[in-house]
Formats: C-alpha cells, structure tokens, sequence
C-alpha cells in the first residue's frame, strides 16, 4: 500500500468518525506504523491476526451466496464416513460461470461453531474435498477455494482416521488436476489444515488474513517457550499477506473495507469475485497441460537454501519448465 | 466474540496448532543402553556387540531402539553401493528467525549430517533405488527448505531414472524456524511425488519411530507400500496436543505403528531384521512401466 | 464345527442374506390419503386437488408420499418431451423358478406398466437427458434381467449420445427370482456405468423411498451427483435384518436420506417441488466433452 | 463330469475307505443320485450348500500360502478408515510371476472367526480390495480373487459407512481395470459381499462352492415363506458349479480333491494353481484395451430376456463387441 493510499485513507477514518462516533483510534495507530516503517511490527503483525480471526469476518458461505447471488448447491459428504461441516463444497454459478467451490467455513454463533468445529477439519472433510475436485476436473469446472481455518483438528477420530493421509493425498492430487484452481487465504490460514485445500495456480490473500506454518500461540510456547509471546511469535513467523506475496508465496493481496472485511461482506464478495473473474479469464486460456505444468512450476520452486555443487538452486523448477 | 474465544481456549481450542512438537525428542534410549546395558523396555542384559548385530533390536522382547542415519543405510543398503545425492545443499535463514543459524550449526555436530535426511542411490539386495533416509537426531527431523529440495530431488530422480524410491521417516514435524517455507514443503513434495506417479514408479515408505506432522502429513502417507517398524510413534498431532485438546489421557498404544495397522494406515508391520528382505521383494513386485 | 454353526444361529449370522427384503413393501400412503383425506404424518386435512398440485408433498409437514412412475414422469419431465426407451423388453422365467410367471402378470395389473423401471429421452425444464424411473409398484422395484438391461441401455444412450443421464432409484433389491441372474445386474449396470464415465457424462441420482439391496450396491451409490428426497429410507440390508444381526432396535432416523447426508453418502436432500430445477443447475454444471 | 469318471471316483473312494476305515456312504449317496439324473436334487443341492460352508475348506490364505510357497506378502488397510480382517489381500509370487490377491478371509477356530467377522466384509474391507487392485493395475500385477462369503456384513457400521456404495464402486472400477483379473469361488458365494470381489476376465467355481444371489435360508424365509425349505430352495436357485457353467455365468469348474477340498488344501491349491497359470498365459497375452473389451462384453451380456422390438437381445454386447 502505498503511503498516499494510507494518507487517503487516514482522511476517510476520520470523516466516517465523525458521522458515526466511532471509536477509530486502533484503526490510525495501525497506519501511523505504517507511515513510520517499511516493516509490520509485533503489534501490526498481532492486529492482523485478531482480524483474521475476527468472527464477524465473511464466511465461505457467506461469500459464495453473494458472489453466486443465491444461484448454488452445496454438496455433502465423501462418500466414505460423513459428511465433515467444517469444510464445504458444492457448485456455483459466478459471473455466469459454473465453478466447485470449496472452502473452510466457521461459524458465528457458538451452535453453529460447535457444529462446525471452529472451522477445524476432519479427515472426512478434506475427504469431501477431494471428491469434489476430482468431480469439477472431470465436468471442466474451474476450482476456487476459501482457506479460513486455524487448523486441521487435533482430536481422536482425526489420528484414527489420519488426517495427515487425508491432507497429503490433497496436495498430492491437487498438483495434477487438470482444471484452473484459485485459492483465496480468508482469514486464518492455519498449518496443514489450510494447505490440504490450499494448492492452486493462483493464491491470494485478503488484506487482514494470515498463513503459517503455526499459530503464534504455538510457536511462542515452542520456539520461544514462552507462551504469553504471541504477538512477538507473530512478527517473527512472516505471516502476513505483504509477507508472503514478498516471499514469493501468494500471487496478490485483495483490499478489504475500510475497518476489514468484517465491516462490509458485499464488498469483500466484490473484491474476491472480481479476482476470481480476472484469473480463470486468464487461466481458462490454458490447457490443462499448461495449468498443470505452471502449478507445478510453483510447487518445486518453493523453499530457500543454497545448493553449493551444480545443480544449483531452481533445479527442479527448470526441469519442469523444460517440459 | 470474547466468549467464543474464552470457551475455545478453555477448550484448548488455541492452542491446537501446536502439531508440530518435536515428539519425545528428548529420548535417547540409545544412550540408556549404552550406559546401563540394559533393554529399557524388558530389562534384559544387552551386550554391545550382540545389539550391533541385531540391527539394535532387543532379542528378548523385539524393543527397536532408534538408530542414525549411518546405522540404517548401513543395516538397508549393500555394502558399497551407496552413492550420495544433492549433499551440497545447505539451509539458510529464509525468515530471517532469531539463532536458526545456531541450531543448524548445533544440529550438524549432534549429527555428523549436513541436514535432516540424506538422499542417494543404491542397491537393496541387487535391487538398485533411490533411498531417502531421515535423521531425528537433526532438529528433530524437522522439515524445512533443505529437506523438502532434497526428498523432491531424489523422488525426481526416481521417474527420470525409472527407478522405486525407498524412503525411510522420522521427524517431529515442520521446520517451524523458516516459516511458511517449511509449510510449504508439504505441497512441494507431494507434487513431487505426482510426477513420480506418472512415471509408474513405486514410492515405498518405512515409517519408524516417531513421524509427526508436515511429514506425516505429506509424503509419509502417499507411499504405494507403506511399512512400519514395530511400536513406532505415528501421527498427524502429537500426544500432548491431543491430550490438551480433549482433556484426557490417551488410550494405550493410540498412535503406535499397531494401531495404524489396526486403522488402514499401514501395509504391514516389519520388523527391522527382515526389512531388507520385504524391500527387495516388494521392488521386484512394483516394477514401473519405463525400466532402462 | 457344530458349536461354530450354533454360535452364528445365535448371533443371527445365518440369516443374514435376507438382505433383499422388499422393504414396507406393504406400506400404502397414497390408499391411506384417498380414504382418510389426512396426512399419515402430521394429520393435517388434505384435499386431492391440493395434493396433487403440492407433488403429493403435505403442504403442512412435508411428508412425501411415495408417488407412481407415471406422476414421477409427469413431475420431471418436460410436457410432450418424453420418449419411451427399450418399451419391449420383457421378462421370461431364466431360472425356471416356481410362480414367477405369474408374479409377473400381477406386477403389470397392478402397475400399468411391463417392467419394474421406464427408460426414455426427455427434456427437464430446456435440458435434454436420458431418464430411468424405477417403480417400486412392480415387484417392490426389483432387480431382474430386464431392469437390469434397461438401465444398461439407458446409460450407453447418454455416453452414445453425449446426454447425461438422470435416474430415480426405488427398490427392494434383487428379483431372487432370477437367481444368479439377478445379482449379475449389479455387475451390468455398474460396468455400464464405467463407460459412461468414458464418455464424459454425468449420472445424476434421486434416491427416493425405498431404495435397498442390489440396486443401493450398484448404479444407485454410483451418481456423479446423488440427490435424495426427504425422510426416503436407503439402505443395503433391511432394517429387520440389520435387527436380526445386532438384536437390538435400530436408532430412529436411521437408513433415513437425513442419516445417509450426514454418514457422508448423499449430496444433498431436495424436496419434490424443487427436483427440476436442482436438476437443471446440475445438468448446467455437468457438460460432457462431447456435445452435440 | 462324464458318467465313467464318477464310477471311477466310486471305486476310489471304496479303495480309500478300505484304508483308512472312514464313513462313505454321504459321498457314494451323492454320486448315486449323479448317475441316477441330470440335474441335481435337492439333496445335492443342499449337500454342496453343506460341503461350501464347510469349516475345515481351505481359507484364502491357506491357499496363497501353498500356491506362493509362503512367498507372499500381506497388505492391510483402506487407507481411510480401517483394516477388515474378513478380506485380506497382498502380493504373491506364484509361478515365478507376481500377483495381487484379494479374498475373503473365514476363521477357523471361534476366535479366529469373531475376529475375521465369519468372513462377512465390511466397508473398508471392500475398500482394502479396492485399493490393492488399482496398485496392481498401477504395477501391472494380474488379480486373482477368492470367493468365500456368506454375503457383506449386514450391522450398523456397514450401513454407516455405506457397505452398497463399497460393493458398487468395485464392481464400476474392477470392470475397467487395465490388467488381467480371475475369480475363484472357493466357497460360499453369497450375493452382493461375493460379486463385490467377483468381477474379471474369468471365473471359475469349485466343485462344491455354491454362488447365489440370496442365502438359501433366505430364499425359503422370504419367497417360500417357510424358513424350513432351506434345502428345497437351494435347489430352486440354482446355485451349484454345473448350474452357473450352464448359465454361462462362469468359464469352468475347478475338481476338488477327493470327499471335498476339506480333505486336501495342498491338492486344491494345486488345482487352482494349475488354472491360474494357464489363465494368466492366456490373457497376459492380451492387450489392455482387449482385456476390458473382453471383460465388459461379458458384462454386458448378463441376463436373461425377450426384446420384441429392434435391438435384440445381445445389443449392448454387440456394442462393445464393435468397438
Ligand atoms: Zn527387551
Ligand atoms: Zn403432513
């Protein structure tokens, strides 16, 4: 964000402050930082975070039902053991187009979050999701995920059912699937959980999600062993959307309302449904070979090291670009 | 809002990302032996050289004692016949975290390895592969940058050569010190493994104890064949998060390489003696469309 | 041997083939609504005028009463599009199995129709499709050659034809009365479906009530999309023999399409007066490759 | 069986009985009533019921492990939910050549069989075969099966996890499976649970197995509506060896050794062996497109009936015969 965008912007706070009396002072400490430093602080870094996780915050469904105008079906179940209401799926028309649409969905009310489990997937849920996919490859519908989690969930019936199997055949199947997939980081973009339906040709986040290998709360207690240093952990983990479109990792970060996406779902529906429009625009361009040969391009160049004797860093990267 | 949060750190909902503990990482049991001669699970007398040639299995009650890296490709592969791949790549700080550098530094001396798995080519009873062998000895077994380049090289190297890959686990998770790149080794080396599909060459895993998170979550579980060393630690969550998540104790055995078997999670239960053997057939039984 | 046999006579092991049970064979709602004018659910009044226009649904609790083939026609397909498939393919007795002749003949008066499901081409709301409408009014929807042969066919016309291909399930099983031949249709219509898949084209299901036994372990779990109308009772075994094997009351609601939604089996439950529309989005989101 | 080589087996078995002074007179009863007629009785129908069901027949296993003399190994597990005891499978070498093998596994003893559920398959059993035969298709192993069910377990977690969608999904993928596929009903095949594993390029039967779509028990209890002529209705569905071959729905009986394959596991294996080898010589000759054209012929000429109208019976089989 450039710094006159955020001196705009400064302007607008204070006339919406005005006609509302509402209180905005968090909302001009977070962009006095910004004008202060190139870099997110802990307290910048923290902020995100409890945005991102901020129940108010547009849901999978709810963003679908608004970018599809009511025009969707949800499908259930994987066929194998149930059907998972942490993660859901079906078919929408956007735009015109039919697309598969999975994502993430947490509640907001407690019933609903129970029922729902705090957005935390089961194996059966990542189960759904590739069944879903491997049904949009073999109907030609482009793929557009919503990554809003915390986690894939860490209780019983998750290990007896190994969720870590159930999220490595994602990823796995994800990598060759012969159709366009964009995926969209919501909110919390938590570990595992996130990337088992977060393999795409494109990625991006909204402006106040997260993605990391490990809640701060984690990593303060593990790394740090100090479990009150979350918002340190915060800074330090790189994991806000300007860290990660830096790194290489995600394609563009999305602008949310004034506030956060929390303030105004239509308009965040706007934002994400004209990015989904622009990518598979472009995407459905290509071949499935071509999709499939760029996305994997993607994958094997991730990571950073240095590679001291031939072949040097981007070796498997350029051995797929040859193809 | 504040209730939801309170009710789901009351229910340990917050703390439920902590996957990627290093699992009884500080076990040494190898150590124990050493000092005691004494099977740390029957307690029977175990001598050095007796131990060595069991491949570090109690010949009293079949316990298997971790061993390193050199021990296994030793106890695996035919003399001789192992020639390293990708042994110059280092990692590097991508995030920029506070003393990653050390604990490289430390981890290489507690090792003697560059890294936490060691690729390369060889021969398991006349039958050539690729083999990945990983070390719990460096972090942890822990995955970042290195060790995802490394295992997606060799598993690369498996199609482009039409050869099976073999691949030894143990790891406590990823490699939280690098961030999102160590997140993103779990796409990398599924991917990897996509390629090797196409091939029609067989991936063969060997889970042995323990193998958490990231890995387990990634290429552990896509073997063709996946094998498991009796009593190995297996799972996505650890046990303490687990524990923390639904407030009671575990079941006994809950995560043991019997209870994957008893769930569908593992092909068959080998113990460490007769690995060798079950690879060579279990290659001779998977032979790939394109053999050169 | 003799105190094994005892034990599964005990535990009602074997009886538990009887998995092909008409189920509720016996139950007649819509004899029940002529004469009482009252919803065998809620009990509300309702008037024929009314319950015909509301698709025999009860406007007041939305009970669905079991409707006929030829209503299920008039409800899908639209006006004037419909044409019958495959209209003379008739059973004979292939086993030779006693009284299955006249079995027949009574199944036909008491249907109006010559076999246990309708084929044919049609149209719902614009979208062309081929159809099967299973009757459960025909020898409790059972499956023998004949249905097993119209299905068949009616999928290899949509992989033919590049159409999807759209089927409303109803049955108690396998027709026993064709022996080995009857549980070969599971074989056929799945295999048919196979090709299907070839060609590019959907197969969409509407379960309705009831659909059990061989046809729930054939073309019926095997929908790209499988819908399911409310309350409908799905199942493989029978609930009498599920309670003969478990010797216990099965829980309510089970077998229902709101258990088989939540066990993961069924995409989504819709009631009868959206079906055409559902039907037509998915038509929309299901376009083959070849498309005439 | 000609009429000589049952007055030879005749004289055998009263040379045998001489030695080992055992009861024959079940066996010469039944070889009687062969020569007496054509089609078998009730009494021979439910004496095959009798000798099927018999626990003392070779298991699955029993004969992997003669046929691959103890060169096998077992694989366990659908990877999705659990290992079912009552289907096993693995890869075996047999002959020199490698195979998957897929059956349904009966105990002996009482515990062996409450813990292999009497041979009646779960879910996940289905699955486990599923998952074995697309790594063998995968690896270009031939399948052979063994058929030895009294039908899919019919409880509450059967049906929970959907035992029909199971059994569906293998007969859809096993009739398109790229290698070559033999079935062997060793012992009972009891409907669904049986075909679930019974799809391939050919199938053989037994001497004394039996293969119906219902239990006889079943049958008398639903459609005679007496659950005493059990005996009768195992003759009115026709369910031996010779009645399936004269169906046309299987390609040959295999002999069992002498009073049944109870008597011999090592002769039994050998005979399956022998059949083994000879399929396997003609159908890995094959291409995979032949295999499935082949396979999908049979299928699609199952059953019997009247077509009045133009196509005829035989339609869909010509169909795939053109392609
Ligand atoms: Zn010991
Ligand atoms: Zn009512």
């Amino acid at each position: 964000m450039k710094q006159d965008e955020i001196e705009q912007k400064i302007e607008e706070l204070k006339r919406l402050a005005q006609q509302r009396s509402v209180d905005i002072s968090h909302d001009l400490n977070r962009l006095q930082e910004k004008l202060s430093s190139g870099h997110s602080s802990p307290t910048e870094a923290w902020r995100k975070v409890e945005l991102a996780r901020n129940s108010e915050r547009p849901t999978t469904l709810d963003l679908i039902d608004k970018m599809s105008d009511g025009e969707y079906l949800e499908l259930h179940g994987d066929r194998l053991y149930g059907d998972d209401a942490a993660i859901v799926g079906g078919i929408a028309r956007i735009g015109g187009r039919m697309v598969t649409f999975i994502g993430h969905q947490k509640g907001r009310t407690m019933k609903e979050n129970i029922r729902r489990n705090y957005g935390m997937g089961h194996p059966e849920g990542y189960r759904k999701a590739l069944r879903l996919a491997h049904q949009a490859e073999k109907f030609h519908r482009p793929i557009i995920t919503f990554i809003d989690t915390a986690g894939a969930y860490p209780g019983l019936g998750s290990e007896e059912r190994s969720v870590g199997e159930a999220i490595a055949r994602n990823l796995k199947d994800f990598s060759t699937l012969r159709v366009p997939i964009v995926c969209f980081v919501i909110g919390e973009g938590g570990s595992g959980g996130a990337l088992g339906i977060g393999v795409g040709n494109e990625v991006y986040m909204l402006e106040n999600s997260v993605y990391s290998v490990i809640s701060p709360e984690g990593c303060a207690s593990i790394l740090l062993r100090d479990p009150t240093k979350a918002q340190e952990a915060a800074a330090l983990l790189k994991m806000t959307a300007e860290d990660l479109l830096q790194f290489g990792i995600i394609d563009g970060i999305l602008s949310e309302p004034l506030g956060g996406a929390q303030m105004d779902h239509a308009a965040t529906a706007a934002v994400i449904q004209q990015q989904v429009q622009d990518s598979l625009a472009r995407l459905s361009a290509k071949s499935p070979d071509q999709l499939i040969r760029e996305r994997m391009n993607k994958l094997m160049s991730l990571g950073r090291f240095v590679d001291e004797a031939a072949p040097k860093q981007g070796f498997l990267q350029r051995l797929f670009s040859r193809k | 809002m504040g209730l939801l949060d309170s009710l789901k750190n009351a229910l340990g909902l917050n703390q439920k990302q902590e996957t990627e503990v290093s699992i009884a990482a500080s076990r040494d049991d190898r150590a124990e032996v050493l000092q005691k001669h004494q099977c740390p699970n029957c307690h029977a007398h175990l001598d050095d050289g007796e131990l060595e040639r069991d491949f570090f299995v109690c010949r009293h009650c079949g316990y298997h004692f971790r061993i390193t890296v050199q021990e296994r490709i030793k106890y695996t592969v035919d003399l001789g016949t192992f020639q390293e791949t990708a042994s110059q790549v280092y990692s590097i700080n991508p995030i920029g975290f506070p003393g990653y550098e050390a604990k490289i530094l430390e981890a290489r001396t507690a090792s003697g390895l560059n890294e936490a798995v060691i690729t390369g080519t060889g021969e398991v009873k006349g039958r050539k592969a690729v083999f990945a062998f990983m070390s719990f000895k460096f972090m942890g077994g822990s995955m970042g940058s290195v060790v995802g380049e490394k295992i997606a090289r060799a598993i690369i190297l498996g199609a482009e050569r039409g050869l099976p890959v073999v691949l030894f686990a143990t790891s406590g998770g990823a490699r939280m010190q690098e961030g999102i790149f160590s997140l993103m080794q779990m796409a990398k080396t599924s991917a990897a493994l996509a390629q090797l599909e196409v091939s029609g060459q067989a991936f063969i895993v060997v889970l042995t104890d323990p193998t958490y998170g990231g890995v387990t979550a990634s290429f552990a579980s896509l073997g063709d064949v996946i094998l498991a060393e009796p009593r190995a630690m297996i799972g996505f969550a650890g046990p303490r998060v687990i524990e923390g998540t639904i407030r009671q104790k575990l079941p006994e055995g809950f995560q043991r390489s019997e209870f994957l078997l008893e769930k569908g999670f593992v092909d068959a239960i080998v113990p460490r003696g007769q690995l060798p053997e079950k690879l060579a057939f279990l290659i001779d039984a998977h032979q790939g469309r394109i053999r050169p």
